[in-house]
């Protein structure tokens, strides 16, 4: 059996006896049928690209509030930015769920120290994790700079301490840890260029 | 005009009376070719963000099927299905046809008229199904009511969920979640008429490349559906992960929601109304005083043998 | 009020309190399952707290039910077993529609309108219960297809029907035969009642000695 | 990408083979679907695995992992000798006239010039024959006997259909099919592209896999032109812009180069780099390498790089080796590396044989780690039970664990793999105490430089001369980089046809590379980014999607290096008489007076075609054309030869099956104990080869909860006949093992892994996802990693991931 609407509605008519009680007060419920808020209406833009694959896919990130002074931006939903050329407003099941990176349980919050030995993390400041840290660098550079070669070339290398690059890290990252790290002689320096 | 509700209603679950129908506004539908999804999932994660979404990490059981199957926090999956078809030139041909499941927003929805509950679930003008989750009480009438096994009720809430096709989007002129986000265009969004031509054009493509039953799949056995499929064999639907050839409201469904529920309220009534004529004519069965009288006459025999 | 050693027990008090406890949840899956089979009725949700409460009673309202018809059935099965005079007294029926007592044939503890009643209840509960089991979604919908769930809700919905009316008829009984109700609410009936609508009965009473329900052993 | 993401909607034929780019790009694949509705194309894959991409595919054919260069090396063949090839293109645009010197040899599987001790070639036989004028000869008819392309159709011709098939195991007629569907873009009118990612790079002869992809198209006439191009898809989203930078052991900013030991001064440092052109009148552009260098120095020491000490020349390290990441961990397990600083990476997940990545970490005083994330690495230490059973009382690395921002937390720009540059803004604060990486970068740099200069130490120059004027020393902003890395003129920059004439004043931004001075009046961090951040602003954060040419250019959108140059080699994209060689996709022409057109040309915009010794279109090579016979750069040869994979199921290699010595690459590194690490077929019969799954981003998305519900849990991927084989049910739990460890995971059994057969041997595939390990919200698993054998290829040391070893069991 096929039946359109008003079909539909006319056959039920047909039930109006049984339904005499209607009169007595029982009414339906109201016809409210509203869809879902657009959750995005006010939220504030921010344009960005997506730190996942080379294509480099454009996205918009919403975030709470207006960045008045006394709200604290949190970005609530991701989503393409359909302005830009190669993804148009599209991602990939990645990109699509940027939030959940950003938002990660897994996410690191403050400095912390595991000791030699030991079995779990010590939350430090930043200052004494700095501090440490930049007295280890300095005393392995150095005890083992290398200034000459055997044959008493100028070499100027630092081959005790090394350092894997961010290849999802910003152009102006990558090049102030290039300058930096090349300033003290460092070579072994490498990317993720190949993995 | 105005009405209670933010897009124009055509048909609601459990209403006997018609909403406002005097506005006109375009049909719309959702375009999946199939021939060109990559199975990459970008539509099942956009439609978890833009719906507030998150099912449980589950397992591997062999397959990319994941979540396995619908749920009330999936709306939508993906199913992938490695067939190997016959072709003139190459022989076998293996094909790994991956379909996006979800909600068909059928013109005939099974749900809707399955529903018992008033306005839980509703059709707009533009061809979108929607659950109005407030009005919903969890009975999964709409899971037999559904020709394409869809809803999911939530055990936390007894409510039954499916794909909205980002109703609240749509309402303020938008794209749904996944079509904007598919990757390869394989989910197009627009006017019905225009999704059929894009249609058209996609089957004309794969004709070309040796795909010679080639088709659309808008189901006329649920009067069409808003949510459409371009199969490279669309002699063959259930290649696709069990997609039904020839889906439609289960006979059962539209006898217990159709001709029985009038007749059956009328069968009661023509029952107390017989009744209450039978009372008028007849009237009620006394006791008579012969009747006290005989019984009394047995019981004294009975006091007294002799 | 007191009782007047004249008269007889019909229905034992657990089977009187018995017979309300199903009657109750008959009366409360009848309203709330024509609510969701109606849209109409559905306004008799709000009786039960609105459509979610409604659902979510109604199964175990119906699982009451069987159980307590079990109990019925336990209790007076016996009674009701047909016997020759059902058909003849079933041949006389539009005399006994007519209030008219001759040429009806005396009745036992039971007429065949009410042993119709009970078999006709005894058939479609469990129908009820177990197409109802299939389609209670919550606890028992992964056990079976839901084409066999389409099935069921059918099947259920006709057996309620059946039952509906097979209720109405009970009910209209009981008004219409006067004391009835007064049999079922406090459990006695005076000799002229049993005189008339089930002499059989209050002889056998009466043979042994038996006040009721039943004949002394 | 010689081309960009967009250029691939032009192409006639898609060649999607060393990669799988519907997985590992979606977004940038929508450009071949684009092709395929648009423009008709056709979508090849060539592949192990009948990947996501193949499922798109108008023609899939199977191959061995590691035997791409047979593969193509049998293309190169068909073209050759059925000469479908672009002949005016190769004559002009290629070195295939050059004439090679005698002393060039090949002989059962070497080249001429190897030492099997140091597994090193001299290339001095490789090099072309010098007229008088130290000229390259050339034989415009190509049929001189030692010229390029004769020399190439008899390398290749023993590349028949019949080897190729037995060596990759690719059935003839799918192989013939692929040539076939290869060979129609031979003409001017139709466009291939080829897309390649990791499936190629990750091999001991990577990097020859794709010079055969290269060469294929240039006989083809498809490199620079619409539609054409060889695509690298590079894997994360700035890999393009640090490699830019020059973030690599040996590197420079700009693709420049460290002096090595014996490059003592200026004059000989430049002499190798700074190269003359080998034909009359060509740019060989690389002749401005000193201002580049010197723009460099003045840009990180300012006034402390004078004309006097040589622009601070030795304030740079000189290199005596690669220190690539598999030198690292060597060097770790040898004791010779006492700190180490992971910035964003995940070596324990990330590189071979996680068994001595462990052990190298193990062996540090200090580690450092930066990181939005929880990582394996930062955790190394840690015991997690088979996943990694380590004990933490016996490993005494202090390990400090930094939290950064994450892109959505801070300013800055990426660079994509059509080398677009572009802007991204902050969105939020970062959670926690959180810093970003540039300042915690510089926080550490400007507590090293306070305390160099308080305390002295050892050669503090270079550390207490650094430029540093930021305006927050220990928190430079992404804008003061971004202008920096441009560059700038210190004093006023000339225009040296006209002294009088300033082109830039002094402290002036300039607005691109070739304003740059050797002289010190110019500063550059990065040559190639010059025209990033000009006087008129951030060009990177320019908006303008409009595409007035139809092909997709969209010169206005963000800013592409060289020059917002969106098609590197577009000259060769016209005849040699200016004219393009299909007017349907014109991207640059000769006007008369000037190269125009819809792209930056790729060429002296006044040179005339019309010339005696026309100006050539490829620029940066010293010949003017491109490479089809590498006389220099390529460790193992200048022609690709095939090669077996250090761990490989055939006993020899059946290009030379008697000569053990070209078995594999015999110029890739071995390091002692590596060699004796790998495993044999007898042990390990199946090939294995790693890959990525488009659910997840490599060892980071098991932390986002959206990427571990689609895809939860770890599993390998093996064919019907295997599993049969092995009694391995779908779903069921296996065992995979290799010489260097093991994993447990579920099996999904599948069609799209076939058996193939290679002369005979029936060689099964284990298909081997990364994704999971010991820590993350997915659920746990092991580290492919376990599995893969320490090799590289011979010029990157790019790990041979995608062929090695394995053996499979029920577990």
């Amino acid at each position: 059996m096929h039946m359109n609407r008003r079909q539909f509605f006319r056959v039920s008519g047909a039930g109006l006896a049984a339904s005499s009680l209607v009169a007595l007060g029982f009414s339906p419920t109201p016809a409210l049928a509203e869809t879902r808020n657009f959750k995005l209406a006010r939220a504030t833009e921010t344009r960005n690209t997506c730190p996942y694959c080379s294509v480099g896919c454009g996205i918009i990130m919403y975030s709470l509030g207006d960045k008045a002074k006394n709200v604290t931006a949190d970005i609530f939903h991701i989503e393409g930015d359909p302005d830009h050329p190669v993804n148009r407003g599209t991602l990939c099941p990645k990109g699509a769920g940027l939030l959940d990176f950003v938002q990660s349980p897994n996410r690191l919050k403050y400095p912390e120290i595991r000791e030699p030995g030991s079995t779990e993390w010590k939350r430090v400041s930043w200052n004494d994790a700095m501090t440490r840290l930049v007295k280890l660098m300095k005393a392995d550079r150095d005890a083992n700079f290398i200034a000459n070669n055997a044959e008493g070339k100028v070499v100027n290398r630092w081959t005790s301490t090394g350092m894997l690059c961010a290849s999802a890290s910003s152009n102006e990252t990558g090049y102030i840890t290039h300058k930096a790290m090349r300033s003290m002689g460092m070579l072994v320096f490498d990317n993720q260029a190949r993995v | 005009m105005s009405s209670l509700q933010s897009l124009d209603i055509a048909a609601r679950s459990a209403t006997t009376t018609p909403s406002p129908q005097v506005r006109k506004t375009p049909e719309l539908a959702k375009l999946i070719d199939v021939s060109s999804c990559i199975g990459c999932k970008a539509c099942q994660v956009a439609c978890m963000q833009w719906n507030d979404l998150r099912d449980e990490v589950g397992d591997n059981i062999g397959t990319y099927d994941n979540p396995r199957d619908l749920t009330p926090e999936s709306w939508t999956v993906m199913r992938f299905s490695e067939v190997e078809t016959q072709t003139k030139d190459e022989g076998t041909r293996l094909e790994w046809l991956i379909r996006k499941d979800g909600c068909m927003h059928g013109e005939d929805p099974g749900c809707l008229k399955a529903c018992p509950a008033p306005g839980a679930i509703v059709q707009y003008t533009n061809g979108i199904v929607d659950f109005i989750s407030e009005n919903c009480i969890g009975c999964g009438y709409c899971i037999k009511g559904c020709p394409f096994n869809i809803p999911r009720i939530s055990p936390v809430d007894h409510k039954s969920y499916k794909c909205t096709l980002c109703s609240d989007r749509v309402g303020v002129g938008l794209e749904p979640a996944c079509v904007k986000a598919c990757p390869t265009g394989a989910i197009m969004f627009g006017s019905k008429s225009d999704m059929a031509s894009w249609a058209g054009e996609r089957i004309e493509d794969l004709k070309s490349r040796g795909f010679a039953n080639a088709g659309l799949y808008d189901p006329p056995g649920v009067g069409g559906t808003h949510v459409m499929y371009v199969l490279h064999h669309a002699d063959r639907p259930s290649l696709y992960a069990g997609l039904p050839d020839k889906p439609r409201i289960s006979m059962f469904v539209e006898a217990w929601k159709g001709m029985f529920k009038p007749v059956a309220l009328a069968g009661i009534a023509v029952a107390a109304v017989a009744g209450f004529l039978h009372w008028v004519v007849t009237g009620p069965n006394d006791v008579q005083p012969k009747d006290d009288a005989e019984a009394e006459h047995l019981r004294q025999k009975a006091d007294d043998p002799t | 009020m007191t009782r007047s050693p004249d008269r007889l027990v019909r229905n034992s008090t657990t089977a009187r309190l018995n017979h309300w406890l199903t009657g109750g949840c008959f009366v409360l899956l009848t309203l709330s399952g024509l609510a969701m089979f109606h849209p109409m009725l559905f306004f008799l949700s709000e009786l039960f707290g609105g459509g979610q409460w409604m659902r979510a009673a109604h199964p175990w309202i119906g699982a009451l039910l069987l159980l307590s018809y079990l109990g019925l059935i336990v209790q007076c099965w016996r009674d009701n077993l047909p016997s020759r005079d059902d058909i003849v007294w079933l041949g006389a029926i539009n005399r006994v529609l007519a209030n008219e007592e001759d040429g009806v044939p005396e009745v036992g503890r039971f007429n065949a309108g009410q042993k119709f009643v009970f078999w006709a209840m005894a058939l479609l509960v469990p129908v009820l219960f177990v197409t109802g089991l299939v389609t209670w979604d919550v606890y028992f919908s992964p056990y079976t297809t839901i084409e066999q769930q389409r099935i069921a809700v059918l099947v259920h919905s006709l057996a309620a029907l059946g039952a509906i009316l097979v209720w109405i008829l009970h009910v209209y009984a009981a008004i219409w035969v006067r004391g009835s109700v007064q049999a079922m609410t406090q459990g006695y009936v005076t000799r002229g009642w049993a005189w008339r609508h089930h002499r059989k009965w209050l002889r056998a009473l009466t043979a042994t000695g038996s006040s009721g329900p039943r004949p002394k052993a | 990408m010689t081309n960009h993401w967009v250029d691939i909607k032009n192409a006639d034929v898609v060649l999607i083979m060393g990669g799988n780019a519907a997985e590992a790009h979606p977004c940038g694949f929508k450009w071949v679907i684009e092709a395929k509705h648009h423009n008709k194309a056709k979508l090849i894959v060539v592949d192990p695995r009948f990947t996501r991409s193949a499922a798109m595919s108008d023609y899939y054919a199977p191959i061995r992992a590691g035997s791409d260069i047979a593969f193509l090396g049998g293309v190169l063949n068909y073209l050759l000798s059925k000469d479908q090839i672009q002949r005016e293109y190769v004559k002009n645009y290629t070195n295939a006239p050059f004439i090679i010197g005698e002393g060039f040899g090949f002989v059962d599987g070497l080249f001429s010039g190897y030492d099997e001790t140091k597994r090193r070639y001299d290339a001095k036989s490789w090099e072309y024959e010098l007229d008088d004028h130290g000229f390259a000869k050339v034989d415009p008819t190509m049929e001189h006997p030692r010229c390029v392309l004769q020399v190439m159709k008899r390398h290749y011709a023993r590349y028949t259909p019949e080897m190729v098939s037995k060596i990759t195991g690719t059935p003839k007629d799918k192989f013939l099919k692929v040539c076939e569907m290869i060979a129609t873009t031979a003409v001017p009118g139709k466009a291939m592209t080829v897309m390649y990612a990791l499936g190629w790079t990750q091999h001991s002869q990577g990097s020859q896999m794709i010079r055969t992809g290269a060469i294929m198209q240039l006989l083809l006439g498809n490199i620079g032109i619409a539609g054409g191009g060889m695509n690298a898809l590079r894997g994360h989203s700035n890999i393009q812009g640090l490699t830019d930078l020059g973030l690599l052991s040996n590197s420079l900013p700009g693709y420049l180069s460290l002096a090595t030991d014996a490059e003592q001064d200026l004059e000989t440092y430049y002499k190798p780099r700074a190269l003359k052109p080998l034909r009359p009148n060509q740019m060989s552009y690389w002749q401005n390498y000193p201002k580049f260098f010197v723009s460099l120095q003045k840009a990180w020491w300012g006034k402390a790089a004078t004309a006097e000490n040589s622009w601070a020349f030795h304030y740079l390290p000189k290199i005596d080796k690669l220190y690539d990441v598999l030198q690292a961990f060597e060097l770790m397990n040898q004791g010779k590396l006492n700190g180490y600083i992971c910035q964003g990476f995940n070596p324990v997940g990330s590189f071979p044989n996680k068994k001595k990545i462990v052990a190298g970490l193990s062996k540090l005083k200090y580690l450092v780690i930066i990181d939005p994330l929880t990582t394996e690495t930062a955790e190394f230490w840690k015991n997690y039970g088979e996943h990694n059973d380590v004990k933490s009382e016996d490993i005494q690395t202090t390990v400090f664990r930094f939290p950064s921002t994450c892109f959505a937390e801070e300013d800055g720009s990426l660079t994509n793999s059509s080398r677009w540059l572009q802007w991204h803004s902050k969105g939020a604060e970062p959670p926690g105490e959180a810093r970003g990486d540039v300042e915690i970068i510089a926080d550490i740099f400007h507590r090293i430089k306070t305390a160099y200069v308080k305390e002295g130490g050892a050669f503090p120059d270079p550390i207490v001369n650094l430029t540093w004027s930021y305006k927050i020393p220990h928190k430079p902003s992404a804008e003061e980089l971004a202008m920096e890395f441009n560059g700038k003129a210190i004093t006023d920059v000339l225009d040296p046809k006209d002294p009088a004439k300033v082109l830039v004043k002094a402290g002036e931004q300039v607005s691109g590379f070739g304003l740059l001075r050797d002289d010190g009046s110019t500063a550059s961090g990065c040559w190639i980014f010059a025209g990033a951040w000009t006087q008129a602003g951030n060009q990177m954060a320019r908006r303008d999607n409009a595409d007035p040419w139809g092909l997709g250019q969209t010169l206005g959108w963000a800013w592409a290096w060289p020059a917002n140059r969106r098609i590197l080699y577009n000259a060769a994209s016209s005849a040699p008489d200016g004219k393009p060689w299909d007017a349907t996709r014109k991207l640059v022409q000769w006007s008369g007076t000037s190269w125009v057109g819809a792209d930056v040309p790729d060429i002296r915009p006044d040179a005339d075609p019309a010339e005696a010794d026309r100006v050539q279109p490829f620029i940066m090579t010293s010949e003017g054309v491109a490479r089809l016979f590498a006389p220099t750069g390529m460790a193992e040869g200048p022609l690709p030869e095939h090669y077996e994979p250090f761990e490989s199921p055939l006993a020899n290699n059946p290009m030379h099956p008697n000569n053990p010595k070209a078995r594999a690459n015999p110029a890739a590194r071995v390091f002692k104990g590596d060699m004796e690490a790998f495993g044999s077929p007898k042990d390990f019969p199946y090939v294995a080869t790693s890959y990525r799954l488009t659910e997840h981003f490599h060892y980071w998305t098991k932390n986002v909860l959206t990427s571990a519900i689609i895809q939860p849990q770890q599993f390998v991927e093996i064919g019907e006949q295997l599993a049969q084989a092995k009694g391995i049910e779908n779903g069921g739990w296996v065992k995979v093992s290799s010489n260097r460890g093991f994993i447990k995971c579920v099996a999904v059994v599948t069609k799209r892994i076939p058996q193939l057969d290679c002369d005979g041997i029936k060689v099964d595939t284990v298909g081997l996802p990364n994704h999971w390990g010991f820590v993350g919200i997915a659920k746990p698993g092991y580290l492919v990693n376990t599995l893969t054998p320490f090799v590289g290829d011979a010029n990157t040391q790019t790990p041979e991931y995608k062929s090695f070893l394995v053996n499979i069991e029920k577990a």
